[in-house]
């Protein structure tokens, strides 16, 4: 790894975004990602966060059109509840705050007790959970399902609501608006190493795929021999669309894992589109790339976000962000 | 002695500082097997943030006067809630922080104080995050262990090994375990395993109080 | 591999270029990536090339302010004649087209022949080497320097140029001044996979590194016990000023090779800026990602460049392509 | 026959397609080690290089009325230009197309009109790639290849062979394996390998041509 040591591995990379990123102020002592610009006066402000390791997600967002701030925590740990209460302090208008907050039990009781102590400092918190990943049943059996994917288009288009001046309880409709109609799902070609476990987090033989992976490097669902690219997408349009079946046009995220290559994903992409163009189901904008990963995992995860007129304005909105940008 | 199997009873500040840092001791030998277990079933970094945040305990404890066993237990739990971070940040932050807030200001407490208080600590874990025994977390060793230690410390630490055990077979229903459904089975629970490292923490303490002449 | 087969793996990467980006025209059965708008009128055309599988390079950085057309070959393997000529004939606007392209001996070959037969086409072709790789001693015994991360600085420079209105003389001075004042240095901390091979392209047991890489899998100059994140920035950055000892503030590009992740690649840009700082080297612009890649090589390469107030404006000036995006 | 160590000496048009096919088919066959080789001390494309770009040899031979030994060379000389791409494409060209080009239109050529043809084709691959024997590269085999063709096909399969071999303790000095320095010594060039593939396939031609009673 290219690394110093494991314990300064989050400090590390704050240090060297705060270089890279001057439109940025990074604490990186208290580990907070805020616009330089924070507070924007009138406007809701969006703070997420969660463990490290996903970039570009969560600090690769930060900026107008998106997050106000970001809160990493270590490698695939959610952080703690002192930073999100610091981020909201240093975002805060007035107008209220919202948690984009990824459906992991460490993430939920952190920003749960975030929101409390925020609030007790005079804060107005919203929260909208993420929780978008078909691989997991959502039942009294699991922690429920994980938020992965569309994490970025939450952000990306509550983001942009706010930023058009809509108020907190309106910001937060449509982050659960976009949370409600987005599914993803994951596929590992090989896992990930962390920083402090130095060896990949579970034995995967060449050959061999997990399909159904979440972005923490823990094994997916099930095993299978490797599949073909074609095969992929296919069993991952056809678990998403199990679950949601779309008649409006969707986004399209095709979610490098971090690994895998971009002359790869690209290939993947095309047949995604193939397989969503044999379903009837129209691509309204699409996003190819590593937006939301896990470390050095090779795969790559797709998702659907169903929308209709606002959402796609709201998508189609200005963002300048280090990680996504478009628009004047 | 053999009538006394379940000495000390009087439980001091010392004591309580004692057991914190023997279990930040065992925490930090033990982290690359919590990490391991964490990587079957989770996301490899049980040990890393138990180690962070039990480094975290000892350096605050050095640096605070406090001497009541309460004041001392919420003080480690605020640590880990301020330092850990995932599941077991808040989960065992609360944990220690609810035991010491039902302990109160008392400067010595007896064993059965300590049982009936973990056991309030452990209905608060349970509260904060919707799990039960059974479930393959860190409950299935620490209910056992706040019930048993009204019998005795070594009870505790025998129920708590035990429970960690238990969780072998069980698929997980809470905590990212549960998104493996099935092939959770086999593996025993992270934090069931800590869980128990701590308990164990305790016995020792009392085992050496006692040999040091501390206990009743 | 996320791959159907080895063979149609570039195909199938343009494919999904395609449906990403319809700001640019995709001529998969000939392989030539253009700016949908090309030729525009009055303006100088940049064309580049090279093997498949160091995306974003040279497709990604595809329209408005850099490249008007790119030529993708084979994975590693350089484009034919036949692309170059077509792609020159797509852009030309009759102020004709400048070639770059990257010191080697497939790269330098095919493009020249190109050269010969775009011109006997009447497109007036002008050609710029980049050769930036301190690694490699330019000498009657090796084939010259390698082309690596300096490649983004000509195509943008020199892009801006072009449209900023200057003539072919002119954005071709303009690329080699940027190519003269350019030094990078790569390490690999694991070899690559090619889709044609399906193995690592060399063995590279973990706690060893490969210093001194280019950008297709082949072995360094040097193998060594691991080092950390500090010492390899040490070591890059003393082997880029051993070589050009820059006197005005630079240009910075932190480059992962595809299989680093961005926290990794964050934290040691903070290093490099460190050794930079030590060294009173000062750094005017800095980009940090995977730009220049190999495939899922993990590691990263340093590229200084040299630069003055006239290279300062061309960096800064707007640019829009799918990698590579600022200003209006 | 012992007498007749060299024949045959009259080479058709048809002679030079099975050549070329026989070739491609040597090529594919081998074509994992000459990437294997490749990628010891180069970017592992060798083989897929020159199967991909035989292959379309194959194809424009069976799309083409050509007869002439001359046509058919520099028409795969133009298909590996355009399909290869890499160092080798435009050599390979290069070395067909002039060597084709030197044969001129005659229908029949002999092994000595061959062997001087391709001593010109080879002299434009060291022009154009600006290399030298000892470089390790693929003029180690063809350069001694193309000279031994004047005395027989087998010789000058042999003598590709030599040379292919003879690069191993070489320090390359053209090509990517140049940028490896010393480390480049130790393994067989790629190239001259393939390129003693192609001399070999030459001489089972001949072989083949000459059992079928098409020889003197
Ligand atoms: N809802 C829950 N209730 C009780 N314990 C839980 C719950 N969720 C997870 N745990 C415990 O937390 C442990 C994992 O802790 P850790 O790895 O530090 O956090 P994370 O899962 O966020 O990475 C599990 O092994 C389990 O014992
Ligand atoms: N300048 C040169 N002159 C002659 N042959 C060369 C030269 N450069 C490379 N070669 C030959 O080309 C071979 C490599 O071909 P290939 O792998 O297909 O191309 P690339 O090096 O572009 O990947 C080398 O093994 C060597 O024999
Ligand atoms: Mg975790
Ligand atoms: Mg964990
Ligand atoms: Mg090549
Ligand atoms: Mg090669």
């Amino acid at each position: 790894m290219l690394i110093n040591v494991p314990e300064t591995v989050v400090a590390d990379a704050l240090r060297g975004m705060a270089a890279a990123h001057p439109e940025l102020t990074v604490d990186v002592e208290n580990r907070v990602i805020v616009r330089r610009d924070a507070p924007v006066a009138d406007k809701v402000a969006l703070v997420s966060g969660g463990g490290s390791g996903h970039e570009p997600l969560h600090g690769g967002f930060v900026g107008p059109g998106m997050l106000s701030a970001a809160c990493p925590g270590e490698v695939f740990t959610s952080p703690v509840p002192d930073q999100m209460v610091r981020a909201a302090a240093a975002v805060d208008s007035g107008k209220g705050v919202l948690f984009v907050v990824k459906n992991y039990t460490g993430d939920v009781l952190n920003f749960d007790m975030a929101a409390e102590l925020a609030e007790d400092e005079g804060i107005q918190v919203a929260k909208v959970l993420v929780d978008d990943d078909v691989a997991v049943t959502d039942s009294l059996y699991t922690a429920g399902r994980r938020g992965t994917g569309a994490t970025l288009f939450v952000e990306k288009l509550a983001g942009a609501a706010a930023d058009a001046g809509a108020p907190l309880e309106r910001v937060e409709a449509i982050a659960r608006r976009v949370n409600e109609n987005s599914r993803s799902l994951g596929v590992a070609l090989s896992a990930c190493t962390t920083p402090a476990k130095g060896s990949p987090t579970f034995e995967l033989p060449p050959g061999e795929l997990e399909l159904g992976v979440g972005i923490h490097g823990e094994p997916g669902r099930e095993r299978r021999a490797m599949m073909t690219s074609r095969e992929i997408a296919d069993f991952a349009v056809d678990a998403i669309l199990d679950d949601l079946r779309p008649r409006n046009p969707v986004l399209l995220l095709v979610n490098g894992m971090g690994g895998t290559p971009l002359l790869e994903l690209y290939g993947f992409h095309a047949e995604v589109q193939r397989a969503l163009t044999e379903r009837n189901i129209a691509v309204a904008r699409v996003l190819v790339g590593n937006y939301v990963t896990s470390l050095d995992m090779a795969g790559a995860s797709v998702t659907l976000c169903q929308i209709d007129e606002e959402l796609l304005g709201l998508w189609d909105a200005p963002v300048r962000t280090p990680a996504l940008r478009w628009g004047v | 002695m053999l009538d006394q199997p379940d000495v000390p009873d009087v439980l001091d500040g010392d004591f309580f500082r004692r057991w914190l840092i023997t279990a930040a001791e065992a925490v930090d030998r033990e982290a690359d097997r919590l990490t391991e277990l964490d990587s079957a079933i989770g996301d490899a970094d049980h040990g890393a943030n138990l180690r962070r945040g039990f480094a975290a305990v000892t350096e605050a404890l050095a640096g605070s006067e406090a001497t009541a066993p309460g004041a001392l237990l919420a003080l480690a739990g605020r640590q880990l809630i301020s330092k850990v971070g995932g599941a077991s940040g808040p989960l065992y932050g609360t944990l220690l922080r609810t035991t010491g807030k039902t302990l109160g200001d008392a400067d010595e407490v007896s064993r059965a104080d300590l049982a009936q208080a973990l056991r309030a600590g452990v209905d608060a874990v349970a509260k904060l995050g919707g799990a039960a025994p059974g479930d393959k977390t860190m409950l299935d060793a620490l209910v056992p262990a706040a019930d048993a230690l009204a019998t005795s410390f070594d009870a505790a630490r025998a129920a708590a090994d035990k429970g960690a055990e238990a969780t072998i077979p069980l698929q997980a229903r809470k905590g990212r375990a549960s998104y493996l459904g099935e092939r959770s089975i086999g593996h025993q629970d992270p934090g069931a395993t800590s869980s128990a490292l701590l308990v164990t923490a305790l016995a020792e303490t009392a085992d050496a109080h006692q040999g040091s002449g501390g206990g009743v």
